[in-house]
């Protein structure tokens, strides 16, 4: 298993969840969220079919400007960020990586470092990096404990969830939500959510070969 | 939802053809990446002036593209910010050597894909400044924020700067000029209705028949307060109020005011707020000595208005008076 | 009804303070009776050309005063004929001598109220010619009914005499041309909504979720059929097939395309619909030479739109590209 | 009982029916009808307020020239010819006419006369004609038949109530309403309508003094 299965099972998933994506951003922002994401995954899917196997650095470059020049919004940029800076980790785990608990961990910490770069938003300001945050801390403890790479990424996914879920009684402080002030409050973010089904995604993409 | 469209998936890239085959004489499409471009781009020894958003907002920005306003426009998808490997073809199709200005309305998605275009850009040898426009009064409490929104100063920076542009004037004074509109700009909106995202399909807010929403986005963002239907005079007080006492206009100021239909609200009825507005800076001692009444920045068919004001001095007068000649404003040409 | 309006019955008359607030530079507005009129009126030598129609068309009539088309339009309550007296104190106002053209829209109202205010005129010593416009070939049967409406053509009509007043042409030959502008041009509209007309407050007639109505008139009176919604491409099939075969329109024939916004129909909808014209006619030879594309003629915030094809020659082409200044319609000045 | 009194009660009886009458037109034509009349007889009553008391043939030339200039559409200058085509012919009955059923038959008279020569409509195409042209016949062989003005009215008054229920099947060939083709068929015209409430207004107006 690899990154072609885990982008195809996101994507699917994002095909299957895009409205209720879009009803969450149109809670508190404009409505676009998940046809934004569906439309990125889709064309991230696209170019993946056919391609041959290559180095996971190299693909998950690929995903991250398929991302950047597809999604557009604020999405766009940060999702791209996030597979950039896996990627940019991923490589310097040489030349052909063992995917394992560590090298996994590793980049998604790279991957959170770039989306907070590029949206310089801090845990709490209710966004994607409230799902990202917790999901990389449970890897990095995962891995620590030498946990598998599939206990480690569920563990990922499970704090994606409960960080996603724990951003809706906050005000958002970043992005078009932020705008709504107290109103934000008692809704889900709609990037934590697509967040939380990425990390999902991941940890059934590599939990099948476990 | 009744639209008159083919593929709700489709819409961008149609209007784009339809762009392409009504304007081919003057405007240039580029597809794959999407954007907008003057025929004669670049325009050897001019500042390019670019701009970009997302689509649904029409004229803005692709109707806005020709002399003495924007070199280009890149359209997003309905709503939604435009990606860098556009920003980054059209600002290399514009960059005639004198520089290439990137005015960008102030939303975190439009900032940050212009940020990385700026930054591909300048990697591969262009000369970029890039203005950021947030003159939506609506936002408060802007620490807590991502900053006031970039809405009807969009307009007048892109007609001024372009015309500074069109002048001859260097990159760091046309963008110099974009911020002082910026600056000396307040907006607010308010929507009667919502609209419909075409591959959403159904309104993106509700609003019962004796409600509106204050304060609303370009993109069917939720406002400041939803309130009750009130007659147009006590709307155009409640958006001028805040306009007037942020930046603020005082007695003696020369103001362009600027009443924008969101798109859905027949000019008629613009007609009957720009009367309001005229009384009211009337009575404050403002005097009007330009304005611009239409749908300009749209939100597609939603219902609403939203009035814009800026400072004027005779830098800016002559300016907004020079011919511009896009598909959507369009004077002395 | 959801409207930025202040009284109902008031509509007509706040607009125009707002008119006159906006472009007192350049428009003077009269009040009972209410006309608006070129604040340079009457031009000495030149022939005046008057229009007028219901208000609730914006900016048909009142947007397009100014040099270069109307020398003065007299607004009617919402979709209602203005009134002789209107009609009468606006010949006398734009009377330079040369004679005044009445531009009227072939409805029962318009045509009886401009019939009495020409006679009145005549018998007050003007000279004054009429032209009646009736390119809406959903008009089926003309001699069963009160015969076609006037609909797009009207504006075409409106700029090209107004072009000819404007060079100094005499009353016949402007009437004349205004008179080929008719006979040259056919139109067909569409309705994917209802409007709500202010003083009747609720919708003038009932569309389903997938109904519209073809050939509707741009009062909101029912139009040819009602059938099920469908994508743009089919929509402006249906509109262009009756224009195209009624005139009939060939291979080799050079076109004004003028896509036609009824108010409530976003640009980038517009430019859908242009784009498949633009194909439908380039499959047939047919040379789209100039287009128009907004929403200039409108039944308040109605969706949909109407297609309007005029053929040309070399002097309507010159006409056409002739300098115009008005609120609505602005070129070259 | 006079033109003042006819006028008022006209207008009161318009303010009254004004939706109704909008409706009518809504059906088969641009909804606007009741407005207008509602609009032009206010503005006739307001006029006559306080006006001394005048010849009948003055009173009615400037309830005809208020009406075309304030009326506006169809109705403006049809009911404007209606008004001052019965002035024309009172004004022939002498500086101070007896106003019995012989005088009002031939004023009615001119005035569809009036409306015929500016509408060119004949009975059967679905307009006011087809209220009027009954009432003027019902009037005439009242007066005919030494009838008093009040009967001779009535009579007027339900031949055009009767001839304006008569336009339900027609299908319209003048008008707004022609455009509709067959769909005109199976509703009420509400110019009809407007005008047997006029001469039911008529009636009333004479017929409290018999
Ligand atoms: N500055 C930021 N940092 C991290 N995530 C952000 C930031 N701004 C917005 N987001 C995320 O982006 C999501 C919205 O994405 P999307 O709807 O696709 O873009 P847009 O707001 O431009 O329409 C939000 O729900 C939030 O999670
Ligand atoms: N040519 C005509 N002759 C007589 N009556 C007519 C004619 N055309 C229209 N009408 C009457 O006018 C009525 C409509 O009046 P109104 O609604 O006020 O005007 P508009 O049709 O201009 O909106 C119709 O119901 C019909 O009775
Ligand atoms: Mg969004
Ligand atoms: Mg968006
Ligand atoms: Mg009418
Ligand atoms: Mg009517």
């Amino acid at each position: 298993m690899g990154v072609p299965d885990w982008m195809r099972m996101t994507a699917a998933v994002l095909e299957r969840d895009r409205d209720r994506l879009n009803r969450l951003d149109a809670d508190i922002g404009d409505g676009d969220h998940g046809a934004n994401m569906a439309r990125g995954f889709a064309a991230v899917v696209a170019r993946m079919d056919g391609a041959p196997e290559d180095h996971p650095a190299t693909e998950l470059r690929a995903v991250g400007m398929t991302l950047l020049s597809t999604v557009g919004g604020a999405a766009g940029p940060l999702y791209g960020s996030f597979f950039i800076g896996m990627a940019t980790a991923l490589r310097e785990a040489g030349p052909e990586p063992e995917l394992g608990a560590p090298e996994w961990a590793a980049a998604l910490s790279a991957a959170v470092a770039g989306v907070q770069r590029r949206g310089r938003a801090e845990p709490g300001d209710k966004t994607m990096v409230d799902a990202l945050v917790p999901a990389r801390e449970a890897l990095d403890a995962a891995a620590a404990d030498g946990a598998s790479l599939a206990d480690g990424l569920r563990a990922a996914a499970e704090a994606a969830e409960r960080g996603a879920l724990e951003t809706i009684p906050l005000v958002a402080r970043k992005g078009r939500a932020s705008y709504l002030g107290e109103r934000s409050a008692g809704h889900l973010d709609p990037g934590a959510a697509s967040s939380a089904l990425l990390l999902r995604a991941a940890a059934e993409a590599w939990g099948e070969t476990r | 939802m009744k639209k008159l469209i083919n593929d709700p998936e489709e819409v961008v890239r149609e209007a784009l053809e339809g762009v392409a085959a009504a304007y081919g004489d003057r405007l240039r499409v580029n597809f794959d990446p999407n954007y907008v471009v003057r025929a004669d781009s670049p325009v050897q020894g001019k500042v390019g002036v670019l701009s970009g958003g997302g689509s649904g907002h029409e004229p803005m920005h692709g109707g806005f593209v020709g002399p003495g306003m924007l070199d280009a426009a890149c359209p997003g998808a309905v709503f939604t910010s435009p990606t860098p490997d556009q920003m980054l073809a059209a600002t290399q199709a514009i960059d005639g050597g004198a520089g290439v200005l990137h005015i960008v309305k102030n939303y975190t998605g439009d900032v940050m894909n212009f940020e990385s275009a700026a930054e591909l850009a300048i990697a591969e040898g262009a000369e970029v400044e890039s203005v950021l426009i947030d003159d939506d009064v609506a936002v408060q409490d802007s620490t807590y924020t991502a900053g006031r929104r970039g809405v009807g100063a969009t307009v007048l920076a892109e007609k001024i700067a372009g015309a500074a542009a069109e002048a001859g004037r260097p990159l760091g004074e046309v963008a110099g000029l974009a911020r002082r509109v910026n600056e000396q700009a307040r907006s607010m909106g308010m929507a009667l209705t919502s609209c419909v995202v075409p591959h959403v399909g159904r309104a993106t807010f509700e609003l019962a028949e004796d409600e509106m929403e204050i304060g609303i986005g370009i993109h069917g963002e939720p406002g400041r307060q939803r309130v009750r239907l009130a007659p147009a005079d006590a709307i155009v007080d409640l958006l001028l109020d805040p306009i007037l006492t942020d930046l603020p206009f005082e007695s003696g100021d020369r103001v362009l005011a600027f009443v924008n239909g969101m798109g859905g609200t027949p000019q008629i009825e613009l007609e009957i707020a720009f009367r309001r507005v005229s009384q009211v800076l009337g009575d404050r001692g403002i005097t009007i000595e330009r304005n611009l009444i239409g749908s300009y920045i749209t939100s597609l068919e939603m219902a609403g208005a939203s009035i814009t004001l800026l400072k004027l001095d005779d830098e800016l007068v002559s300016l907004w008076d020079a011919p511009v000649d896009t598909p959507g404003l369009r004077w002395g040409a």
